[in-house]
């Protein structure tokens, strides 16, 4: 339906400044997310990525700066009419409908875009089979991860074209990362922009076509994931060693 | 006299139900703890008794005015209670009770301290040589079952119902998916409101309309919403049914003086096998 | 200066259509007092209090008005629970309460209070009733029902062992609490093995349900009798057909008054009409004859140029002997009507109509009443 | 914030007890005033043993259990044995302490909505009891004519308690100086901490050596012993005991209301919020507004609770 | 002869509303050794831990701790023998500050006779804190918290009750790599200690460089026991957690 001008920013964020009750948090972030594009977040715990992700989501309300979805200002939308223009966020941490069964999760996820359930409950459960057995379970009683599961399987649901995944590798299996890692290409062919924080660094640097470091509120590096992978600086702040030769 | 027995206690348990539905409902979506509930059932009966005594507004007619008037004054509530703060259900039940004195106060002075009864229309019938239906009961068992299923399948089968529960079961979480939590508290307190509006004119029917008798309404609601478990649309109608046929074979039984008893006893010891509630799907276990 | 008189009546509340209505007997008695020029010629105010149906908010109300409002007697009160504590009240700090609505014996009989007076007792309604079932009706067997409450249980105590020693059987005595919804397997089990009549210690509203019942399950009790809450237009108004042929208690109705009060009686009414815009009911008459009574002595001390002191106002009303429409009042030394006695009234056709005893009848009862298939 | 905060908190807690146990000395219509504090003092010390409960985490709709029994057991006991008051007040304690040691182990599984239910539900058990036996409680008709508070001597002094309210003031205040010292023990002592854990997260605090059943048990025990103490003073203030007085939904509904418009957490929260609502209702509203009282009663907790969210008690200190 | 394992659990099995989570687990720990949990999501390594610290009643089988059999104890109690966990999903007691968090484990960590009279609980609360690199966070409200800071707070808490086995349920997830290096330093130095740990991450880089045995979990079964070269070169290991193409590294790529 909307048609993306590849020379257009998908998102634009500048000078974006958050505050939780007067502390600041996020000082000063511009950046830009061009259509199709993988673009990764990285930064040491407690850097702001999180904070950066709900602002754009309109969780928190920024003190300063603006947001822009393809030239539209969304720092002042409510959450829900953020994601009924395609932006979803897929919050870290493994918060499920416990009294719900996994489909019914799973289809909360497309509330606002009810078109083609049954086509991205396939393609999702072909990303995540280990909830294939779950399905009718009440997804209170599922294990850690495969709660972290239903959650992204949830945002998937959605439809989004600008995808924010905060952290999606947390508490998954290492084959259950690769699956999805691998998923993140089909899902950029498919049309979908991602925007991925975590700290599974090399992992997300490696498909990242553009890539930021946070420190403290504030981006201190750009640059293609790969090539920032081998920055002295960015491997210092988060490996906490210099890089090997 | 079995089945009358069974068809009384059928109608008592549906009347409980229809009492306690707006209030599960509300409770359930906005956990707004309604202790003005019955307040308002009163109050709806009145409107009932009104229409029906100026205007002779037959009694169907005024089951869907008394729905529409006390869905827009479920809009009201909702302002009022938004503006409570955390720790949200305690709170508002300690601001609905001053709500509740407030409202019996007014009706009280609007509509002054003499009991009124909504007179039932049309003779009983018979069904059988010892089986009587009245037509109170007819409307009791009717709309009971209809606002039920109603209730039931908007929350389970349409995408309404699911963000209805995905809203009490994690707010952010639903917020994510789009779900316009404001939105959704509307909707509770309309079809919430629409459900007391619905409650009045039949508890006026069935018992009487006082000021005071509000607070008899909202027991009920409560015990038998926390019996069937918050959001338990069919576990709401067994648990009002179930409760009725002990009250009453309690009654029958072992007289009317053990009828509390009975029931408080068998509602502890079901809740300490079940502390779920009554439909409650086997709990997920704890979570950890 | 003017007479301060102190009124504590349950005026929200479950009870708060009573309490209202003797509040209203008692305002009237004010009202008539002052526009008749006062109480020799001084102006009496009139402080109301709600009690809330507890005794201690009662009590703390009450000390309000006799500490701070300094009111030179206490009027009012209709459940024996919160009348109780107030007597002794009264005895603390020597103000005379005169009790609108109080029953229970003991009140009376334990103790020696010489402040406590009151218009009503038990026996004066134990003993008509009794009389009628037993003797004019002349039932065989009777069911007792009656409401967990104090008033409730005793008055069905009274009339069991009063209706025992007649010789009628007894087969179902049962007690309900106030506020049961349903009636329904109580009166299956009339149904099941149907008494000559029914006795309920009930109250107005649960006679609006049971009586209901009753008649649309088709219970074929010959006798339907309420002592309390059953003869009042407005019940007859809410219950409609329904109500035809249930027996009530009343000490007064209007048109209705002890002989050679019929004037003052009419003129009560009327006035009451006029000014209030409603029916005076026999509650608001027990209201009324209180207030009455506590004015008349308030009267007499102040006629004797006595300091209107309450043991004052106590020694007038012990000796106080008044032909009022309710009843002629005047106490025993323990503060209890010597000549209070209800009246057995039937609704006919809508109407109360006083049917027992024969010196104050105004018609005949019909017995057994309507079969249920009358119209509800 | 800290010290000057506590300084503040302290001068004005001195304050009000000063103002409070001086006040009968002399002042505006003291004998009513007393008395209307009096049972404010009662009520205050049923809404601090109900506090204890809900600072474990499980909000009690049952009260009036606790206080049903020890007025009956007291007016029992009264009738029956005629033994002293201090007795009666012991074995009223004692026995509504026995029904919440069974109520806690009963219900030890159940939260939240349900344990608020079954407590609820447990009222009509002793009550209907009350109301049936009636060849040992007199049913429906009650006790009446139990035994006014006695005479006891202070000091050399004799004050009759059942006549002086003054005596009575103070004798009921007592009472709540000792509720509220076990309440302020359930907020700052270990036991507190434990109770704070256990209300914060069940499981996490059962993992780190909070013995859960044993701390919620500790606090419903305590909470039921001191409302039938209540009770037990009640049946004596009154001079009677009736079913549906004493195990009145009133009694359960009570403690809350005022307890969360005081203020939960702190000492003095509780009892803030019963004495101030109470005697406002009773010395301000009743008087001036005979029939009106309870909307404006009605209103004024609406208002506290919109513009003081954390109860009345949050008021005199800094916020935070 | 060898000592007698510290931690001995024979046969373990649980079940959730009929569903078979744990089908009879062996397991015995030695006084001072690191042992890793892994497995595929939902293998049950979490439920272990819960049939362990007393939250979840097996259906079959024994624990022993130290020789005595605690199955079946309360959790407090099983706390007071000297075992202490952290959450998966982490549970801090949300209106206590962090310091508070941590001062609940060191007051109810053991029972009231054995601890010592006088103590500042609150020094050591700040040096548990500093020691998870939570500082400067000590007044914040466990509810203001970001995740990956809770989860520091459920060790430090753990840490608090000065136990004897420590059970880390994914204590790297979320952290920054640096974070997980100090992670892996700090489970180091508490065996340093004495402390016994058990711990589960899916983080291999953490639990193959610390630990001294593995014991890899699916569908409720063990499927290799062993020292971490042996395990995860272990076919089924392979099949059903690492996936066959990056058999070293998982997601659990070497910082
Ligand atoms: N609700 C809150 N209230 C106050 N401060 C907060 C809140 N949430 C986060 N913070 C603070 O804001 C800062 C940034 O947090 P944020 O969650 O954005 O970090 P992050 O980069 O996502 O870290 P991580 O990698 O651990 O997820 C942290 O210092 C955190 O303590
Ligand atoms: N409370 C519960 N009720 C019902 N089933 C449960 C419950 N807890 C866990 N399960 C099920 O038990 C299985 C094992 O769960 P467990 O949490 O132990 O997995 P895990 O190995 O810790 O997985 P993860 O790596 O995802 O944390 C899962 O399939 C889960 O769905
Ligand atoms: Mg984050
Ligand atoms: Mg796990």
């Amino acid at each position: 339906m909307n048609n993306t001008d590849p020379d257009q920013p998908l998102l634009s964020v500048r000078h974006l400044a958050v505050s939780y009750q007067d502390t600041p948090v996020v000082s000063d972030a511009t950046f830009n997310v061009w259509p199709h594009q993988i673009v990764a977040m990285v930064g040491p715990n407690g850097a702001g990525k999180t904070t950066i992700l709900k602002a754009v989501a309109g969780l928190i309300r920024p003190v300063r700066g603006e947001i822009l979805y393809q030239n539209i200002p969304i720092h002042s939308l409510d959450v829900a009419d953020v994601v009924s223009l395609g932006v979803v966020y897929v919050p870290e941490g493994m918060k499920v409908f416990p009294d719900m069964s996994v489909r019914e999760n799973l289809e909360v996820g497309a509330y606002l875009n009810r078109a083609h359930i049954p086509e991205r409950l396939r393609l999702v459960l072909c990303l995540f089979p280990e909830l294939t057995s779950r399905m009718e379970a009440p997804a209170g009683g599922l294990s850690g991860g495969e709660k972290r599961m239903v959650t992204l399987a949830r945002g998937l649901m959605a439809g989004a074209r600008l995808l924010l995944l905060d952290d999606p590798f947390l508490g998954l299996g290492p084959k259950v990362v690769q699956r999805f890692c691998s998923a993140f290409q089909k899902l950029r062919k498919s049309g979908v922009t991602l925007l991925i924080a975590g700290q599974h660094v090399r992992r997300i640097l490696r498909v990242a076509d553009l890539a930021f470091l946070i420190e403290d509120g504030s981006i201190t590096l750009q640059g293609p994931g790969p090539d920032i992978l081998k920055n002295h600086h960015l491997r210092r702040i988060l490996f906490g060693h210099a890089p090997k030769p | 006299m079995w089945f009358q027995l069974l068809l009384n206690t059928l109608s008592l348990g549906s009347f409980y139900a229809l009492v306690a539905l707006g209030f599960s409902l509300i409770f359930g979506v906005t956990h707004t703890f309604n202790l003005a509930h019955g307040e308002l059932i009163v109050l709806s009966g009145y409107m009932a008794y009104g229409l029906s005594k100026a205007w002779q507004a037959p009694f169907a007619l005024t089951l869907p005015l008394c729905m529409a008037a006390m869905a827009c004054l479920g809009q009201v509530l909702l302002a009022l209670v938004r503006r409570i703060r955390e720790p949200f259900e305690l709170s508002s039940l300690v601001f609905t009770f001053g709500l509740a004195l407030v409202i019996q106060n007014a009706m009280l002075f609007l509509f002054t301290a003499d009991y009124r009864r909504i007179p039932a229309s049309g003779k009983p019938l018979r069904l059988t040589a010892d089986l009587i239906v009245t037509r109170n009961q007819l409307w009791l068992i009717g709309l009971s079952l209809a606002a039920t299923a109603l209730v039931y399948l908007m929350l389970r089968k349409t995408f309404l119902g699911m963000a209805l529960r995905a809203v009490i079961q994690e707010r952010e979480a639903a917020r994510l998916a789009g779900i316009r939590v404001e939105r959704m508290n509307r909707i509770a307190f309309a079809v919430g409101g629409a459900l007391i509006g619905l409650a009045g004119p039949l508890f006026g029917q069935n018992a009487y309309l006082h000021p005071a008798g509000g607070m008899e309404a909202t027991l009920i609601a409560v015990v038998i919403t926390l019996f069937a478990g918050t959001g338990r649309i069919r576990g709401l109608l067994a648990g009002a049914w179930l409760l009725a046929l002990l009250e009453s074979a309690a009654a029958l039984w072992l007289g009317s003086n053990w009828r509390e008893l009975v029931s408080a006893g068998i509602l502890i010891a079901l809740l300490m096998w079940k502390p779920e509630g009554l439909l409650a799907r086997k709990k997920p276990a704890p979570e950890l | 200066s003017e007479i301060r008189i102190g009124e504590i009546n349950p005026l929200t509340g479950k009870l708060a259509n009573h309490g209202q209505e003797i509040h209203l007997g008692i305002q009237a008695a004010v009202d008539e007092a002052n526009e008749a020029g006062g109480i020799e010629g001084r102006k009496v105010a009139l402080l109301t209090r709600d009690d809330q149906s507890r005794p201690e908010v009662a009590v703390s109300q009450a000390e309000d008005l006799i500490l701070r409002q300094k009111v030179a007697a206490l009027v009012g009160g209709y459940v024996d629970s919160l009348v109780g504590p107030l007597s002794q009240l009264a005895l603390r700090h020597e103000i005379p309460y005169v009790a609108s609505a109080s029953l229970q014996t003991h009140l009376t009989r334990e103790g020696n209070n010489p402040y406590f007076f009151r218009i009503s007792h038990l026996s004066g309604l134990v003993e008509p009733l009794c009389g009628f079932v037993t003797e004019a009706l002349q039932a065989r067997s009777a069911a007792l029902l009656h409401a967990a409450t104090p008033g409730a249980t005793e008055l069905s105590r009274e009339l069991f062992k009063c209706l025992k020693k007649a010789g009628a059987d007894l087969p179902l005595v049962e007690k309900f609490q106030p506020g049961t919804p349903d009636f329904s397997p109580f009166v299956l089990k009339l149904k099941a093995s149907p008494p000559d009549v029914l006795l309920v210690a009930g109250f107005f509203q649960d006679h609006l349900i049971l009586a209901r019942q009753i008649r649309e399950l088709g219970a074929p009790i010959k006798a339907y009798i309420g002592p309390w809450g059953v003869a009042y237009p407005s019940f007859v108004q809410e219950m409609g057909r329904a109500a035809e042929h249930l027996f009530g208690l009343s000490a007064w109705n209007p048109g209705m008054a002890v002989p050679g009060t019929e004037e003052a009686s009419d003129a009560f009414t009327e006035r009451f009409r006029r000014v209030y815009k409603k029916e005076p009911t026999t509650t608001v008459m027990h209201g009324y004859t209180s207030a009455r009574v506590l004015l008349h002595a308030v009267g007499r001390v102040l006629r004797e140029g006595r300091p209107l002191r309450g043991s004052e106002i106590a020694r007038a009303l012990r000796t106080i002997d008044l032909l009022l429409p309710m009843e002629r009042v005047a106490f025993d030394t323990k503060g209890d009507p010597l000549h209070y006695r209800q009246v057995v009234v039937q609704i006919q056709d809508g109407a109360l109509v006083p049917v027992y005893p024969p010196e104050r009848a105004q018609g005949t009862w019909i017995y057994p009443m309507a079969p249920a298939a009358s119209n509800p | 914030m800290k010290k000057e905060g506590l300084r503040r908190h302290l001068l004005w807690t001195l304050v009000v007890l000063l103002a409070l146990g001086l006040w009968p000395l002399g002042g505006w219509h003291t004998l009513l005033v007393c008395r209307v504090l009096g049972f404010a003092f009662l009520f205050a010390m049923v809404t601090v043993a109900w506090n204890l409960v809900a600072l474990s985490g499980l909000i009690s709709l049952g009260h009036a259990a606790y206080f049903g029994l020890g007025a009956y057991a007291a007016a029992l006991l009264d009738h029956y044995s005629g033994a002293q008051v201090p007795v009666t007040l012991a074995v009223a304690g004692l026995s509504a302490a026995a029904y919440g040691a069974v109520l806690a182990v009963a219900f030890q599984r159940l939260r939240a909505a349900s344990y608020a239910l079954a407590t609820l539900a447990s009222v009509e058990i002793p009550k209907v009891i009350a109301d049936n036996w009636e060849s040992f409680t007199f049913g429906s008709l009650g006790l009446v004519g139990t035994r006014p508070l006695p005479t006891i001597s202070v000091a050399g002094f004799a004050v009759d308690l059942s006549h002086n309210i003054m005596g009575q003031y103070y004798f009921l205040m007592t009472f709540l100086a000792v509720a509220c010292a076990i309440h302020a023990l359930a907020i700052h002592s270990r036991w507190g901490w434990a109770l704070r854990a256990v209300r914060e997260d069940e499981r996490a605090a059962a993992v780190l050596g909070v013995d859960v059943f044993a701390t919620r048990f500790t606090a419903t025990v305590l909470s039921a012993a001191l409302t039938g103490v209540c009770g037990g003073l009640y049946a004596h203030l009154m001079g009677m005991t009736e079913p549906d007085l004493v195990f009145n939904l009133h009694i359960s509904a009570m403690p809350l209301v005022f307890a969360i418009l005081g203020g939960r957490f702190r000492w003095y929260g509780p009892a803030a919020g019963a004495l101030v609502l109470y005697s406002v209702d009773q010395l301000v509203l009743h008087p001036w507004l005979p029939a009106g009282h309870a909307a404006v009663y009605g209103l004024v907790i609406m208002v506290i609770l919109l513009f003081f969210p954390k109860g009345i008690g949050s008021w005199p200190a800094p916020r935070s | 002869m060898a000592r007698a394992p510290i931690l001995d659990i024979q046969g373990l099995a649980v079940k959730f509303n009929g569903r078979r989570v744990l089908k009879g687990i062996h397991l015995s720990v030695e006084q001072g050794e690191i042992v890793s949990l892994i497995g595929p999501n939902g293998a049950g390594k979490t439920t272990l831990f819960n049939a362990i610290t007393g939250l979840v009643r097996p259906s079959a089988g024994s624990v022993r701790f130290c020789g005595e059999d605690i199955t079946g104890w309360p959790a407090h109690r099983i706390c007071w023998a000297g075992i202490a966990r952290t959450f998966q999903i982490a549970r801090p007691f949300p209106e206590m500050t962090a310091e508070e968090n941590v001062r609940i484990g060191i007051w109810f960590g053991k029972r009231k006779k054995e601890l010592p009279r006088s103590r500042n609980t609150r020094e050591e609360a700040r040096r548990l804190l500093h020691l998870v690199g939570l500082e400067g966070k000590e007044e914040t409200p466990g509810r203001e918290l970001t995740l990956s800071e809770q989860r520091r707070l459920e060790v430090a808490r753990a840490l608090a009750t000065a136990p004897r086995l420590l059970l880390l349920d994914e204590i790297a997830a979320g952290l920054s790599p640096q974070a997980v290096s100090h992670a892996a330093r700090l489970v180091r130095a508490l065996r340093d200690q004495g402390t016994t740990i058990l711990l589960i991450d899916h983080f291999l880089n953490l639990t193959a460089r610390v630990s001294d045995r593995l014991l890899a979990l699916d569908q409720g079964e063990t499927i290799a026991e062993g020292s971490p070269a042996q395990v995860l070169h272990h076919p089924e290991v392979l099949s059903a957690y690492l996936g066959e193409r990056h058999p070293h590294t998982g997601s659990g790529e070497i910082p």
